[in-house]
């Protein structure tokens, strides 16, 4: 019953807080309408045949999360200063591969969106066959401490909280 | 002077996007390769973004955020149509 | 409250973080322009979209909490999205780019000069 | 006032939109069904727009010398929109209604199974025709513009084939630069007026800054050029032609009410704003009218001369009777242009015909929109390749002398030759013009003189090639009844025409007159004196 | 100043609009027709005169027409650009079309006979 | 029966008969014959009842009003003149019915040319018995179009068509100007009246303009009666059947020209434009007429050739403006009328029976068809003007009246010579005629025995020669009183002179020149004879060059020859020149405007603050974004619409700046699907290189039109921001919008009033609107479901190809597992990304009426949402999910739209009259609900529809050509 009203409850949370966002007022018309939108609104995704999301440990996920703030704000601040001509000479770029464990799709989603979106890295290909990542980083001082860093720090959160 | 503070944070913060968003055309003008330009268009739309909040910021109207967000939200799918075009030479199939 | 009622560290706050954040995208822009290769260049715009784009919102969101006397972090909305988003695109742009230097059917519809530096093949 | 009454105006634009959006709801194999909606649709316009035509004629005001008018949306002029019906309106929307059920009728037989969503874009047609006769609004006028030729490029592909998409790309680039024109037209008399309204416009005119009046003659100035473009004026008409010939013929025909819609705005605001009440800005552009009209009439002319088929002939023909008018709008002298809205009404109707004419004279000759080469993808075929399908309908016997007497219709009326009512608009232009001599009456009346004679040159040296010298191996003429039925229709609105010319003349020089009192309008509209 | 600045991007956009417009090849046409319509939308618009920070969404209750954009230039806008979105959608089709069937993308359907 | 009555019995029988006749099976010959006969003969009894009435020199008027503003009624007007007229008319058009009964073949269609002949004979009688000038030339036009349809009766032969063309073209031309003239002269009289017109012959006659009217009714009138220069279409009309020949192009029709100018002879008969015209080309007609029917060898040729001297016989008389030449002329028509007439059935009967109309096939008929014989030579005798025949009466008179008239000018001195010649010439070709034909050995040449016709055939003959000798016995018995009441209507009561019809004058000038002229002619023939039967010359002699049929000919082609030139020259089917036209025009007339009215600018440079120089620095970009764009447009497509992306995002900018929020919002969304759009056709489009170059001519000739296009753009430019400048500088005027803005809350019920005025002020505007997307929908998807790629887009682009090859194939991959890897991650982000655009789009729509947002904006982001699935997961994915049915969207949307204005008029308001109302909600509190919110509702609905019709049905260009393919590869495998 809950499961037919509720397939995706993370998901009906989510767009119940951004109808509220939007709306930007927390009025009963609001709220209301927030709340139709989050029942209703799911219910595409049948359609679309997502699989719930199983979520395992949410203390991972605040681990996680703290993580990639802290590795934005230090890679931000490694760019910008690759940007401004520090270290003109001895940088190098280049391509990794970094052997992946991770089969999850929402789990490679997120580690691909956080790579990304981390200034420096960008994830460009992956073979599910092999499970092989290629990456590309800007500043490749040592291979091996990226592929530790993105397993170490990125891949084994991600396992607990998804697999 | 705080008053003075905001007003010409703000503005050169406006400067400084357009200054961006100006960098960012010229990459989508010179190129080299359809990538580069894309991305460009990618840089520039961002740094639209940010300046339509520091604008409504500078305003003091929120009326602006919708703007800013339906950037945000669905300024990728411009850009993502012409990352598929370049890689499939299909945006659809 | 109006603008002008605005307390003065909450305007040199909200001045400095939108500056910063501005800052920041410029130098984003820079860098897209200075970098050489195709693959360091995609690099540069994402300091404008994460942190950037982060210190914007939050000059936003502080200011507009402060002029509305609430607490609604609508900006946060702008930040989720454009986090979840921006990858998408780069992603993309980068498989797109790596496959075209992969195979050099040179001048198709959207080619131009060929990438002077040879991207390396994994 | 009745329900009924009250309404009455707002039928002839809501109700083909309504069936149109209807019969989008079904599937488009429902054949039968789309062709009932759409023939109950067209009838119905057709008793609305005579209800309408008779109201203005006999009107209970001033002995119809008012005009209706109707407040959309409850918002009173100039701050809603209006639709205006004075004998203007209500007679080009009786035309259209004519000439739309004649080629509806016709399409009937065969040509609405060419392509797909034929009777919606038809009615689509419709609506936006009527919609720019009635309407009161600049703006308005510029929606209704754009609905009519979205849906005349629907049209004007119909069918599909090589000649068509080629010949309707041009015509879709030239339209839509039109259209900008008319955008910047129109904004740019906001700019300087602040309003909208027709009528409220034409009140602006007369008491605008002189300071403004310099931008407010470029806005005109270029709403004109966009409004030449549509009445296919040469030098920028050039698109007409092709078009037309590459159309299908039931577009085709209904294509010639498209270039009137042009004519009917320019006289419309020519009179309404720069009549003679409107001070420093009285006939403006009257002298470029006059250039245009007689150029379009002599190289209208020409083409039809030169013209190697018949369905080029009659797109020539549309661009002739633009360029009369047009010109005798130029003349500016309010008795001829009786004369040049009687020619307008007759003229219209033949040029349809004379499509559908030619499409049944060429059918299997000629080298319209499909034949050369097969464009389809899923259906590597002539749209009538499949027998079923290639019927016309029921055939009627006698096709030779009908369509034999059906041509000499169309080339009388074309050519104004007696004694049709194409002779009598051409005679009472004449008779106008020759009562007052000037070098551009003079010129006109030579005009006029030479079309009519050029008009026959051509459409006889081609009907004699048509119906006459048929070679040994083309098709049998072949017609269906429906086809006969649409094409009888016009024709016998042009011979009705004549019958009771008198009637018709005396309402066309009615409403000249009435056109040559704005002030009427103004007042019809706004509820104030000007 | 902003007005000339808003003229002078009117007149930039409508040159390279009608430089298009005006080529040979379909799609420079389309693209023409694109930056016309920009050019045209930001004209109407300024027929509205410039007003910053003022949009026309009013307060509750008393509204004084000074203290808001002009909005009726903006509804004509928003209908030119519907119009014009969904005619250069057609165009578009019209010209694949065209190119299809004649095989060329010259805007007559042939290639200059040279 | 009433005189009135009667009138229209006249002319109306014809025109009743002619209809009934064509709706006569095509095999009915002798119904539609006994009809005819039976029209004409009523007709006829009519007019002759009518006959007592009007011997003094009354006239007998019926006006029926038709175009009572332009002062044009039908008036039915009898005099002698047309009474006389008219019984020519009907009573040869009885006895032409009875001939070509036996004449037509049955395999023709016989009734339609009865059908064509009676409403020909109603159209003389229009001409006749008109008494305005305007129904004289409406049925003048009627005559020649009929005539047009009896010429070309037999149109399987070209001949048939091209003289039929010809007649038309000429004498529609003469009418052209007659029309013209009638108009000058009923503006001079003020009144197209005839009578009126008649009456104001001292002011007509004053006015200058009388000049060009009489030049264009002569040119009317000499066409009509073939006079020269324009007698060559005669000729070439004798393509038509004899009865026709007989009927229009001796008795009737070319007679209209000679009623014509009789009717103008009261008017303009003295003046001197009238004398050299009408007289000059008399007499030059005479002659030529004469001497070219000398040597024709078809029969009706040299018949033809003689009618067209003998009108010119007449046309000279009338010319010479004495009025006993006016009476001669009459005379002279009815003469002619009788025995050409006759001559040419005849002719009709030698045809049919010998089956050849060629003299010099011709031989020795006389033995073959006695009664024929005497008949034609009877009325050849006539023609030749012997005594004892009505020929030589009026012939007598001819050259009375030009014997007395020769003094004055040259031309007068020289006419008796040349009307003896003449006369000469007529006997020479009479004699022709008959000894040709019916004397010397038997024919030789023919196919069959030639015989008597069949008794009715022969009957009408017989009685047009009996009326010969009748009247040239007894004329002042036989047509006297005729004559007399013609001359009376023409000359009028008092002014008519004496004039004798009497067999025998004396011995005088007149009779001793018809001696010469006789005696020459039969000289003439007994000298040239047997050489004019040979004429190895060939052609007239002297005449051979002026042959104005060929000239015509020529002129035709030469027309429209001509007209193709100019149609090519100024005109063009090409789109370039088009849009550069269109281009210019626009700017010629906006800048002729702007310097005739002066345009003043009133620049306001208030000092420039630190955010205007932002709005500069941002449109320096977008403005250089936009002429980038314009520069890599053509080799670099992809670069274009990157550009254009980001000076659209400018211009959105700009409109956030300047308070336009829901143009940002819209303009941002529409540049979207735009540019997916554009995308999605870049595939079908060709490669387009750089490197291949063009021949150098061409290189210099794009140079050059690259440089005049420039130019133009910049003027464009520069006159677009000028009066954009203009404007903003000027203050604000007053106008509606303060209205708009007043009322947008208190009575439109929302806040934003852009959207309250789409949605309720203007609402219309938007119902119109979404009706053309909706249209557009339409047409793309018709255009598409036909569409058929250039051959060389059908293969996947390289991209794909390349692709499917390069991934790693033998680790066990599939094809396809590349895309799925490469779509992985952006797939489960825009998956997840759908409900939240909803959400947005929801929001958009509801917010719509107080703040930016509303049903368009909301219906393209919903239409985003779906592209974004569709792009990140493939079509077919897509749609075996998700059910779109975008026509029905579209059409549901519409109904919507206009049911929501329907509503209105329910509670008797107008369309779209919309409501609004604060409703009290348990818990929700107060919320507004607006009808056009509905409306808006349609607006979502049409907008999804039409959007994603046109994304889907593009892209599923690539889909159904993957689908051909991979069945092309099954049915190759197969095989």
């Amino acid at each position: 019953m809950i499961r037919a009203l509720l397939p995706h409850p993370l998901l009906a949370l989510g767009l119940f807080v951004t109808s509220l966002l939007m709306s930007g007022s927390v009025g009963p018309p609001s709220i209301a309408l927030a709340a139709v939108l989050a029942l209703a609104t799911p219910q595409v995704m049948r359609a679309l045949d997502a699989q719930t999301i199983p979520i395992r440990s949410p203390g991972a996920i605040v681990a996680l999360a703290g993580c990639v703030v802290i590795d934005v704000l230090r890679s931000n601040w490694a760019v910008a200063a690759i940007i401004l001509g520090r270290r003109r000479h001895e940088r190098q770029s280049g391509f990794i591969h970094v052997p992946l464990d991770l089969k999850d799709r929402y789990a490679l989603a997120v580690l691909a969106v956080i790579l990304t979106a981390t200034p420096g890295t960008l994830w460009v290909e992956y073979d599910s066959a092999t499970g092989r990542l290629l990456l590309h980083v800007l500043d490749l001082v040592e291979e091996d401490e990226w592929i530790h860093l993105i397993k170490d720090r990125y891949e084994r959160r991600l396992m607990e909280i998804f697999e | 002077m705080s008053q003075a503070i905001l007003f010409w944070g703000l503005t050169i913060a406006q400067a400084l996007l357009v200054a961006a968003m100006a960098l960012a055309a010229w990459r989508a003008v010179r190129g080299p390769r359809a990538q580069d330009r894309v991305l460009g268009l990618d840089t520039f739309y961002l740094n639209g973004m940010l300046l339509l909040l520091v604008f409504g910021i500078r305003t003091g109207g929120s009326i602006y955020f919708y703007a800013a967000l339906i950037i945000g939200m669905l300024g990728f799918a411009a850009t993502v149509a012409l990352a598929k075009f370049l890689m499939r030479g299909e945006v659809i199939e | 409250m109006s603008v002008a009622d605005l307390p003065a560290w909450a305007c040199v706050v909200v001045g400095l973080l939108a500056l910063a954040g501005a800052a920041l995208s410029f130098l984003g822009a820079v860098g897209l322009c200075s970098f050489k290769t195709f693959y360091e260049r995609v690099h540069a715009p994402t300091l404008g979209a994460t942190l950037g784009m982060a210190l914007i919102v939050a000059a936003s969101i502080l200011f507009f909490t402060l002029i509305e006397g609430r607490f609604m972090p609508r900006e946060l909305l702008i930040g989720v999205f454009l986090t979840v988003t921006t990858p998408v695109t780069l992603i993309l742009l980068g498989r797109a780019a790596l496959f075209r230097d992969r195979t050099e059917f040179a001048r198709d519809e959207a080619a131009d000069e060929p990438e002077p530096s040879t991207p390396s093949l994994p | 006032m009745s329900l009924w009454d009250h309404h009455l105006i707002l039928l002839p634009i809501l109700l083909p939109m309504v069936m149109a959006s209807a019969m989008l709801l079904f599937d488009e194999r429902r054949r039968r069904l789309k062709s009932v909606i759409s023939l109950t649709a067209m009838a119905a316009i057709l008793l609305v727009a005579l209800a309408l035509l008779h109201e203005s004629m006999t009107g209970a005001v001033d002995g119809g010398d008012t005009a209706r008018v109707y407040r959309l949306g409850d918002w009173s002029a100039p701050f809603g929109i209006v639709l205006v019906a004075d004998r203007l309106s209500a007679m080009m929307v009786a035309l259209t209604s004519v000439l739309g059920a004649g080629v509806l009728a016709f399409a009937l037989a065969r040509w609405d199974r060419a392509g797909p969503r034929f009777h919606a874009l038809f009615l689509f047609l419709i609506m936006g025709v009527n919609g720019a006769f009635l309407t009161g609004d600049l703006f308005n006028l510029f929606v209704f513009f754009e609905i009519m030729l979205a849906a005349s490029y629907g049209l004007a592909l119909h069918g599909s084939g090589e000649a068509r998409i080629r010949a309707g790309l041009t015509y879709i680039a030239i339209n839509l630069t039109a259209s900008l024109l008319f955008l910047i037209g129109v904004s740019l008399l906001y700019g300087v007026t602040g309003t909208l309204n027709m009528a409220e416009f034409a009140l602006k005119v007369r008491t605008i800054a002189p300071d403004d009046r310099g931008l407010l003659h470029v806005g005109a100035a270029i709403l004109g050029t966009a409004f030449l473009i549509k009445c296919a004026a040469w030098p920028l008409g050039f698109w007409l032609a092709p078009t037309y010939t590459a159309a299908s013929a039931p577009s085709a025909a209904a294509f010639a009410i498209l270039s009137k819609v042009g004519v009917y705005v320019v006289l419309r605001l020519s009179l309404l704003a720069f009549g003679d009440g409107a001070g420093a800005s009285a006939h403006f552009g009257q002298p470029w009218l006059l250039v245009a009209g007689l150029a379009t009439l002599a190289f209208g002319t020409l083409g039809l001369i030169a013209s190697r088929d018949l369905s080029r002939a009659g797109a020539y023909a549309v661009m002739v009777s633009s360029g009369t008018i047009l010109a005798v709008a130029g003349v500016g002298d309010k008795a001829v242009l009786g004369g040049a809205l009687f020619y307008l009404i007759g003229s219209t109707l033949a040029c349809g015909a004379m499509f559908l004419l030619a499409e049944v004279l060429q059918r299997g000759v000629d080298s319209g929109g499909q034949r050369e080469r097969a464009v389809f993808d899923d259906e590597y075929r002539d749209p009538f390749d499949d027998d079923e399908r290639n019927e016309p309908g029921l055939v009627i016997p006698a096709a030779v002398a009908a369509l034999g007497g059906a041509f000499l219709i169309c080339t009388l009326m074309i050519a104004g030759l007696p004694p049709l009512s194409g002779f009598i608009g051409k005679l009472a232009m004449l008779d106008g013009l020759a009562r007052s001599v000037s070098p551009a009456s003079i010129a006109v009346i030579v005009g006029l003189s030479l079309s009519s004679l050029g008009g026959l040159i051509g459409l006889t040296r081609l009907g004699v090639g048509a119906l006459w010298a048929r070679d040994d191996d083309a098709p049998e003429l072949v017609v269906g009844a429906a086809e006969l039925a649409g094409m009888g229709g016009l024709l016998a609105a042009c011979v009705l025409l004549a019958i009771f010319g008198g009637a018709g003349l005396g309402f066309a020089e009615h409403t000249a007159e009435w056109l040559g009192r704005p002030d009427a309008y103004i007042r019809a509209v706004l509820g104030t004196t000007p | 100043m902003t007005e000339f600045v808003l003229a002078a991007a009117i007149g930039v956009l409508s040159a390279a609009g009608t430089w298009l417009l005006l080529r040979p090849r379909t799609f420079q046409v389309i693209k023409g027709l694109s930056l016309l319509s920009y050019a045209v939308n930001l004209f109407i618009f300024s027929m509205g005169r410039l007003r910053s920070g003022m949009p026309p969404i009013t307060a509750k209750g008393a509204e004084r027409p000074e203290l808001y954009a002009d909005p009726t230039p903006q509804a004509l806008v928003l209908t030119a650009i519907v119009i014009s979105f969904a005619l250069t959608a057609l165009f578009l089709v019209v010209l694949l079309a065209s190119r299809g069937a004649t095989g060329s993308d010259h805007v007559d359907g042939r290639e200059p006979a040279e | 029966m009433s005189s009135n009555l009667l009138l229209l019995v006249i002319l109306a029988a014809p025109f009743l008969g002619a209809a009934v006749a064509a709706g006569l099976p095509r095999h009915a010959r002798t119904a539609a014959a006994i009809l005819s006969w039976l029209v004409s003969l009523v007709s006829l009894v009519s007019l002759a009842a009518l006959w007592p009435r009007f011997a003094d020199g009354e006239v007998l008027r019926l006006a029926i009003p038709w175009l009572p503003s332009l002062g044009v009624s039908l008036i039915l007007r009898l005099d002698g003149l047309s009474w006389i007229f008219a019984a020519l008319i009907l009573g040869i058009g009885a006895l032409v019915v009875l001939y070509a009964r036996y004449y037509m073949s049955p395999k023709d269609p016989v009734p339609r040319f009865f059908s064509f002949l009676l409403a020909f004979m109603g159209a003389m009688q229009g001409v006749v018995l008109s008494g305005n000038l305007i129904q004289l030339a409406v049925f003048w036009e009627l005559t020649s179009l009929f005539s047009f349809l009896l010429i070309g009766y037999w149109h399987q032969n070209a001949s048939a068509r091209e003289g039929a063309r010809m007649a038309l073209t000429v004498t529609a031309l003469g009418g052209l100007c007659l029309l013209v003239g009638m108009i000058l002269i009923g503006g001079i009289a003020g009144s197209y009246d005839l009578d009126d017109v008649l009456a104001a012959k001292s002011v007509i006659l004053a006015d200058p303009r009388s000049v060009v009217a009489l030049a264009l009714v002569l040119m009317g009138a000499l066409t009509k009666s073939a006079q020269f220069p324009f007698h060559f279409w005669l000729p070439r009309a004798m393509a038509a059947p004899t009865p026709v020949s007989a009927y229009l192009h001796s008795a009737t029709m070319v007679k209209a020209g000679i009623f014509l100018l009789l009717r103008m002879w009261p008017i303009f008969g003295q003046t001197e434009l009238w004398y050299f015209v009408v007289a000059g080309a008399g007499v030059a007609t005479l002659l030529i007429g004469a001497w070219c029917a000398i040597f024709q060898h078809d029969l009706k040729g040299l018949l033809a050739y003689s009618t067209i001297s003998h009108l010119g016989l007449i046309v000279l008389l009338l010319g010479l403006g004495s009025p006993l030449g006016a009476i001669a002329a009459i005379f002279h028509t009815v003469n002619h009328a009788t025995f050409k007439a006759s001559l040419f059935m005849a002719a009709g009967i030698i045809d049919h029976e010998a089956g050849t109309r060629d003299m010099r096939k011709l031989s020795g008929l006389y033995k073959f068809m006695p009664i024929t014989g005497t008949l034609a030579i009877v009325a050849a005798a006539a023609m030749a003007g012997v005594p004892l025949l009505n020929g030589f009466l009026s012939k007598e008179m001819f050259l009375a009246e030009v014997v007395a008239g020769s003094d004055g000018h040259a031309l007068n001195a020289a006419l008796p010579v040349l009307a003896t010649l003449a006369s000469a010439f007529g006997v020479l070709y009479s004699l022709r005629f008959i000894l040709a034909t019916f004397f010397g050995p038997p024919p030789t040449a023919l196919d069959r025995v030639p015989h008597e016709p069949p008794a009715w055939m022969r009957r009408p003959v017989e009685i047009l020669v009996a009326l010969c000798l009748l009247v040239g016995v007894l004329p002042a018995i036989t047509v006297g009183p005729f004559l007399r009441s013609a001359a009376v209507a023409v000359l009028g009561f008092d002014d008519l002179p004496y004039y004798s019809l009497a067999l025998w004058h004396g011995f005088n000038m007149p009779l001793l020149l018809s001696v010469l002229a006789l005696g020459g002619g039969v000289l003439a023939y007994a000298i040239f004879g047997q050489k004019l039967n040979t004429n190895p010359r060939g052609g007239p002699w002297g005449l051979k060059r002026l042959n104005g049929g060929y000239l015509f000919e020529k002129a035709m082609t030469g027309i429209v020859k001509g007209a193709r030139w100019v149609e090519s020259r100024l005109g063009t089917e090409r789109m370039q020149p088009q849009l550069r036209l269109v281009v210019l025009a626009a700017l010629a007339a906006g800048a002729a405007a702007a310097f005739a009215g002066g345009v003043a600018i009133r620049p306001s440079w208030s000092s420039p603050g630190a955010s205007e120089f932002i709005f500069a620095a941002l449109w320096l970009t977008g403005g250089g974004c936009a002429v980038a764009a314009a520069w890599q447009a053509k080799y670099h497509r992809l670069a274009a619409v990157v550009l254009m992306g980001a000076a659209g995002l400018v211009s959105c900018i700009t409109f956030v700046w300047m308070s336009a929020p829901d143009l940002a919002l819209t303009q941002l969304l529409v540049e979207v699907v735009t540019t997916v759009l554009l995308l999605l056709g870049l595939r079908w489009l060709p490669k387009r290189r750089e490197d291949i170059q063009a021949s150098r001519a061409e290189l210099v000739r794009s140079r050059r039109r690259r440089r005049v296009d420039l130019v133009i753009a910049a003027v464009v430019g520069l006159a677009l921001a000028f009066v954009s400048y203009a404007v903003m500088t000027r203050p604000m005027v007053e106008g509606i919008s303060r209205f708009f803005v007043e009322r947008a809350y208190s009575e439109g019920g929302g806040r934003n009033v852009v959207n309250v005025i789409l949605v309720d002020f203007r609402a219309f505007d938007t119902f119109g609107e979404i009706t053309v997307l909706g249209i557009v929908g339409l047409t793309v998807l018709a255009l598409l479901r036909r569409f058929r790629p250039a051959s060389d887009s059908l293969p996947a682009p390289n991209q794909k190809q390349a692709r499917e090859r390069a991934g790693p194939v033998a680790e066990g991959r599939k094809a396809g597992d590349a895309l799925r890897d490469t779509m992985l991650i952006p797939r489960v982000v825009m998956r997840w990304m759908f409900p939240f655009v909803i959400v947005l789009a929801v929001h958009l729509f509801l917010r719509g009426h107080d703040l930016p947002g509303g049903g368009f904006a909301a219906g393209v982001a919903l239409s985003i949402a779906v592209l974004l699935q569709y792009m990140a997961n493939g079509a077919r994915w897509v749609e075996e999910r998700l059910l779109l049915r975008p026509i029905l969207w579209i059409g549901w949307g519409l109904t919507i739209a206009a049911g929501c204005g329907l509503v209105a008029i329910g509670f008797n308001r107008p369309f779209l009259t919309s409501a609004f109302q604060y409703v009290n909600l348990p818990l929700l509190g107060q919320v507004p609900l607006a009808s056009a919110v509905v409306f808006d509702l349609g607006v979502v609905l049409l907008v999804v529809g039409a959007t994603v019709l046109m994304l889907v049905a593009l892209a599923h260009q690539s889909l159904r050509r993957a689908r051909d393919d991979a069945e092309a590869e099954q049915a190759e495998g197969g095989a």
